[in-house]
């Protein structure tokens, strides 16, 4: 026990020295997979986390200098708990940007809520992770996927097509958006005449893609990720399948298009949160992240990150790094812009005013629906 | 079902159980001279389709337009790349554990294939998302009725099949052949032979090799698209066709090839439940073959030398 | 001393020592998580070196047998009142019950054919586990916290002015079942079942030409080293409080089976090390972050080549002291 | 009527090849037979289908009054019938106690609960284990006995090779296997070895042996009776100098014509 008292106060005066400068160091933890098949997103997100401490430690006028605590929860619950143990644990880290993948961040929410550790979580878009408990530690800047696929459905039905196909990966993530999806795109007098699911490792598609070109869809909606995602579209074309091909957050990247190639042209996506090129700060931050020259590209939810980081850091400046008061403080979080677009907690700390943007792949890039071709009549989507 | 939709799920099973095969013939010669499993297999093969791109990109860079030279140029190279790799492999990991027990040999080469494949995620430039692969085929569709044949999938086709029928020749025919087929049968009487041994085990990983990477420059033709996780699954499906047709055996691992691939087909075609269980109902399928038999389809009897 | 009584002190030794140090870390939540993860990959590693090492019987699905169990623990505590203590156990025995389906196949090939079979058995657990929604599906289940009587392990401990994380009961319930385990294990090796277990190992013609039962020797090795991988897997699993099929993909079999490596096959006592190395060093390692992965292969590679039988070898067995 | 083991029209066919063509055999009860022939005879094939590794294609074998055609190895072992392999096959890893233990399997209890819980129980049944060991050691090769607790890939092969014949005999079988127990020694160590097994018989009772050799001297020293098997058939029976005479067998044995 005196060993550890000792250890713990050398820790302490290291750690004093270190920041002696002149502002107190404080530490804030980001938490998302860095190994594994979902790395790609983990790694944007660490990198726009990153780009957000820098950014604010490089302003002479904030208060604190802060030190971002990166762990990787390998997209994993048990490993993901063992993180947030570490992070939520250390009375040394005020506060956490936490979890891509929503299996993790659903397994972790009693931790963080345990050990009091405010977090806010900038990418899982699972519902219950904000509405299937009262913690007040729990935030979440992005919209779920609910409002996404509403709006999706409601876009997809609304430009005439009648029969849907889907297609999911059996992750979380494929089948939540598989089931959303499904509700809405009836409720808007949709109909679906396949609806298959598919390993989120899986290569050949060819099979399953056969079996809806005998459906005869007019859309294929995609529910999973970009690896998976240029797979489906490039093996589509193989078969000659002529489906307008319609994908959820997932996808909305530079790897998606780089993958495909031409293919892409006249893709649709959808996003929860503002664009990022639009908004506020958004330009500036593309600008920034472009300028670190980071390995890889912030992806979808990269934004995101950063959005959470910047609100986290925002609220610390006001309250200091008492996890209470950052709490406390959260709570009032109303109408603060971003570059994701309004942030406004609820009292579940959902963000309650989630845009979602609609892209569309034009001359490989991800333009807003609104201004593109597309929308102006002078391309088509497929089959129309 | 038509009989055009028909064509086309055999069109498809055939391109990926030819896959499957080129792979599994790797698997079952590395068994057949050394009595061990190549693990780290697939993730040879995807380091071949990487070769092959990186290839692709540095020749365009240079201004080499011409399809046929690009094609030529990157499956020469990936092919020569990829048999290299083999041989480091054996040469270093393989060959130092001769006589080590077999576990410990399979666990070095699945950790070698991590090492790989991390390596490529993390080196290769924007290794962790899915990377295009050039289409360097034709591209001409035939469409009948539901049946849709492209240009570039029947010259896969063929060139898969002719791969395996020349690998067959020169292990049957020619003098390097029968070297490892000798080793194969027995490895003391090989030696007793003038055999050098250790250059036909290095020899053997390489021709191996190759063969992955020519499989896995297929796959990125085929798809369009390589990923540095695309191995993972591709070896553990080479492994057991190897099994399933029988250790050791050249038309084992072929059949368990075609084998697989019909399995997955007809699971998410075929049967009366969602096509997400098909990986589950093969491998269910697997597991019966291999309690009716022990030593794979065609392998060899179980025999107790006593 | 003899043998048997040195062997009893260093394993009241090796107790101690664990208590002391978790009793010494008793506030660091995340030291005592370690240590609790430790001990239970302790457990479940000692199930598959009574298979590996003592039957000689593969198995590459150590991680679905803990998830069965793990599963098993979710269902029973999730619907029914079934006693806590008592769902451990039933973790346990849903895993030898799963183990049975494999039975077959098992018994009847050897080497790489057998390492296929359970390769295929896991591969098709996990997609199993995804694809069908009746137990949570990829979004996995939340487990409730884990009760023995008035115990409630979710509660931190305060027992006058003693004060301790709650993790600090998970590390003593981990602690008993591991040593009950090692104790278990060790008397089955050092016990005419070892010597059996070993002739099926090294020579089946020649132990069933002296009257071995090749067949239940292997049953017994399989399902004891099942039932304890499943016994782990459902404490992990309360622990945790979270089961999602991501848990128990092929490669959370491996690092199973590398432990046992690591340790030295067939000797109970190199495993606490090695699992200690092999779920400490990852942690240490999160500064260098997505390289992880990459250094542990390569140093597992390292280990194999310079100490092919590990970092303890096993030792010869002298039955009756001496 | 005093045969222990009686064979009628045993076949073996792996495929197309007979391996053990229709042989008619008996042991009679206390004698030594001598099993010959040359390479690929079927003498192997005659050990591993009368115990159990092989089934028989057709024919059967009797055991004193017990139809023993086709019963599992480890049946065989239970009837009374113990024997050695060609090739050594101990268990080199393990100790030579643990080995001679496993030849005596049938005396052990290999319950889970008597082993893993009645410990005191279990350390009775080990002494009782190592006296008799110890005391077929002595009586085998006495500094040995000394060496319980070696691992076997420690000691050289002639010790192996007793070793080897103490585990088929410590079971107490009524009738012992050996095949070829000279191969891969010396002719030297093979008289050693095999005055101390026809010393250990002596001292032990009568026990029944049938012996398969390719060193004549052993075979005509030791043997009562000799079988002379060519192509898995039976081409000669009797004393030793009587089939080493007979020109059938110096055709097919000694390849003389």
């Amino acid at each position: 026990m005196i060993t550890a008292r000792i250890a713990r106060v050398a820790l302490a005066t290291s750690f004093v020295c270190a920041a002696a400068q002149a502002k107190d160091t404080v530490r804030i933890a980001f938490v998302g997979p860095l190994t594994g098949g979902n790395s790609a997103i983990g790694l944007g997100g660490r990198n726009s986390a990153d780009l957000a401490v820098r950014l604010r430690n490089a302003d002479a006028k904030s208060k604190y200098q802060y030190e971002l605590v990166v762990l990787d929860d390998e997209c994993k619950p048990d490993a993901g708990v063992q993180v947030a143990t570490k992070a939520a644990s250390d009375r040394g880290i005020a506060a956490g940007v936490t979890h891509y993948c929503s299996v993790v961040a659903m397994a972790t929410v009693d931790t963080y809520h345990r050990f009091g550790l405010p977090t806010i979580v900038w990418g899982a878009v699972l519902p219950d992770i904000t509405y299937k408990n009262d913690y007040k530690e729990i935030h979440r800047v992005n919209g779920t996927m609910i409002n996404q696929n509403d709006t999706n459905a409601k876009f997809i039905t609304e430009r005439g097509y009648k029969k849907f196909a889907i297609l999911h990966d059996t992750t979380d993530y494929g089948k939540g958006h598989d089931k959303y999806f499904t509700e809405f795109v009836k409720k808007y007098g949709g109909e679906v005449v396949a609806d298959l699911g598919v390993g989120a490792d899986q290569q050949d598609f060819t099979a399953e893609l056969t079996q809806i070109q005998a459906a005869k869809p007019q859309v294929l909606y995609f529910g999973g990720l970009t690896p998976i995602g240029v797979r489906i579209r490039a093996q589509m074309d193989k078969l000659g399948l002529n489906a307008q091909f319609d994908g959820t957050s997932g996808i909305v990247s530079d790897d998606f298009i780089r993958g495909l190639g031409p293919l892409a042209e006249g893709v649709l996506a959808f996003r929860e949160g503002g664009p990022a090129e639009k908004l506020p700060g958004g330009q500036f931050f593309l600008e920034k992240y472009k300028a670190q020259n980071y390995p890889n590209p912030p992806e979808a939810y990269g934004p995101f990150a950063y959005a959470a980081a910047v609100l986290l850091m925002d609220t610390i400046e006001k309250t200091g790094p008492d996890r209470k008061k950052i709490i406390a403080e959260l709570a009032k979080v109303k109408g603060r812009d971003s570059i994701v677009g309004t942030i406004t907690f609820d009292d579940h700390g959902q963000n309650t005013v989630p845009a979602i943007t609609k892209y569309v792949v034009q001359d490989g890039k991800w333009v807003l629906w609104e201004e593109s071709e597309y929308a102006s009549g002078k391309r088509k989507l497929a089959g129309k | 079902m038509t009989l055009a939709l028909f064509a086309q799920y055999v069109m498809n099973g055939a391109m990926l159980g030819m896959m499957y095969a080129l792979v599994a013939v790797g698997f079952t010669l590395f068994f057949g001279v050394l009595d061990v499993i190549q693990f780290s297999h697939g993730d040879v093969l995807a380091a071949g389709a990487f070769l092959a791109l990186g290839t692709w990109v540095a020749l365009t860079k240079l201004g080499v337009v011409s399809p046929v030279l690009l094609l030529a140029a990157v499956v020469v190279v990936s092919a020569l790349g990829t048999a290299l790799l083999g041989a480091v492999f054996a040469r270093t990991l393989v060959l130092p554990l001769k006589g080590a027990p077999q576990l410990n040999v399979l666990l070095v080469t699945l950790m070698m294939g991590t090492v790989l494949r991390e390596a490529i995620r993390l080196f290769y430039p924007g290794g962790s998302q899915p990377q295009l692969f050039p289409a360097l085929l034709p591209t001409t569709a035939y469409g009948v009725g539901g049946f849709h044949l492209r240009l570039d999938n029947a010259i896969l086709l063929m060139a898969g099949a002719l791969l395996i029928a020349a690998t067959h020749f020169f292990i049957t025919r020619t003098r390097i052949g029968l070297a490892i087929r000798a080793v194969a049968q027995d490895e003391e009487t090989a030696r007793t032979m003038g055999i050098d041994f250790r250059r036909i085990v290095l020899v053997t990983f390489g021709i191996g090799s190759a063969l992955a990477a020519v499989a896995g420059v297929m796959d990125g033709l085929y798809y369009n698209e390589i990923f540095f996780g695309m191995g993972l699954l591709l070896g553990v499906i080479g492994f057991a066709a190897a099994i399933i047709g029988g250790l050791g055996n050249l038309y084992g691992a072929i059949l368990g090839g075609f084998l697989f691939a019909a399995l997955q087909t007809i699971g998410a075609v075929a049967l009366p439940f969602a096509s997400a269980y098909k990986d589950v109902f093969a491998f269910a399928v697997v597991i019966a073959i291999m309690a009716a038999r022990p030593t794979g389809l065609i392998g060899e009897r179980a025999s107790e030398r006593v | 001393m003899t043998r048997e009584g040195r062997e009893r002190l260093a394993q009241a030794l090796a107790i101690v020592f664990v208590a002391g140090l978790s009793l010494a870390l008793r506030e660091d939540d995340f030291a005592l998580f370690l240590v609790a993860r430790v001990l239970i990959v302790v457990i479940a590693c000692l199930g598959l070196n009574v298979q590996f090492g003592y039957a000689g019987v593969v198995n590459f699905a150590g991680a679905t047998f803990f998830g069965v169990g793990g599963y098993m623990a979710a269902v029973l505590s999730r619907g029914t009142g079934v006693p806590h203590l008592f769902i451990l156990v039933a973790g346990g025995i849903a895993a030898a019950l799963a183990g049975c389906v494999l039975i077959l196949p098992v018994l009847r090939t050897r080497g790489h054919y057998a390492a296929l079979v359970t390769i295929a058995f896991a591969l098709l657990f996990r997609t199993f586990l995804e694809v069908n929604d009746s137990l949570g599906g990829p979004q996995g289940l939340k487990l409730p916290e884990l009760r023995i009587g008035p115990w409630r392990f979710n509660e931190p401990i305060a027992l006058g002015r003693f004060e301790a994380s709650f993790l600090l009961n998970y590390v003593i319930l981990a602690l008993f079942l591991a040593a009950l385990a090692f104790a278990l294990v060790v008397r089955v090796d050092r016990s005419w079942i070892g010597v059996q277990l070993d002739a099926v190992r090294l020579d089946e013609t020649s132990a069933a030409a002296f009257g071995i039962p090749i067949a239940r020797a292997k049953i017994t090795a399989f399902t004891l080293g099942n039932f304890l991988a499943g016994v782990a897997g459902a404490l992990s699993a309360h622990m945790v409080g979270f089961i999602a099929p991501n848990n128990y993909s092929f490669g959370e079999s491996l690092i199973l089976v590398s432990i046992l490596l690591l340790g030295g096959i067939g000797n109970p006592w190199g495993l606490p090390l090695a699992a200690a190395i092999v779920i400490v060093l990852p942690e240490q390692l999160q500064v260098i972050q997505e390289y992880r992965y990459l250094l542990y292969a390569g140093l597992v590679i390292l280990i194999l080549l310079f100490r092919p039988n590990g970092l303890v070898p096993r030792p010869l067995r002298r039955l009756g002291g001496a | 009527m005093g045969a222990l083991l009686r064979c009628n029209g045993l076949t073996r066919k792996f495929g197309g090849v007979v391996a053990l063509d229709g042989l008619d055999l008996q042991v009679e009860e206390g004698e030594i037979l001598g099993l010959i022939g040359p390479n690929g005879s079927g003498k192997t094939t005659f050990f591993n289908v009368l115990t159990g590794v092989f089934p028989a294609t057709s024919g059967e074998a009797r055991f004193g009054e017990m139809p023993i055609t086709n019963f599992s190895p480890q049946a065989v072992y239970q009837a009374g019938i113990a024997r050695t392999f060609q090739r050594s096959r101990l268990c080199l890893p393990l100790s030579l106690f643990d080995n001679l233990m496993v030849g005596n399997h049938k005396n052990l209890d290999h319950g889970l609960w008597f082993n893993v819980v009645r410990r005191r129980a279990l350390k009775r049944q080990i002494e009782e284990g190592r006296k008799a060991a110890r005391e077929l050691l002595e009586l085998f090769d006495p500094p040995l006995a000394g060496r319980l607790f070696e691992p076997a890939s420690r000691v050289p092969m002639i010790d192996r090779r007793r070793i080897e014949i103490c585990r088929a005999l410590i079971g107490k079988p009524r009738l012992l296997l050996l095949d070829e127990p000279s191969a891969g020694m010396t002719r030297d160590e093979t008289r050693r070895l095999m005055d101390d097994l026809l010393e250990a018989r002596r001292r032990l009772g009568r026990l029944t042996i049938v012996l398969i050799e390719h060193e004549m001297s052993v075979i005509e020293r030791v043997t009562d009776r000799c079988v002379v098997l060519n192509y898995g058939k039976k081409i000669a029976e009797g004393a030793y100098r009587q089939v080493a005479e007979d020109p059938l067998v110096r055709q097919a044995y000694l390849g003389l014509s």
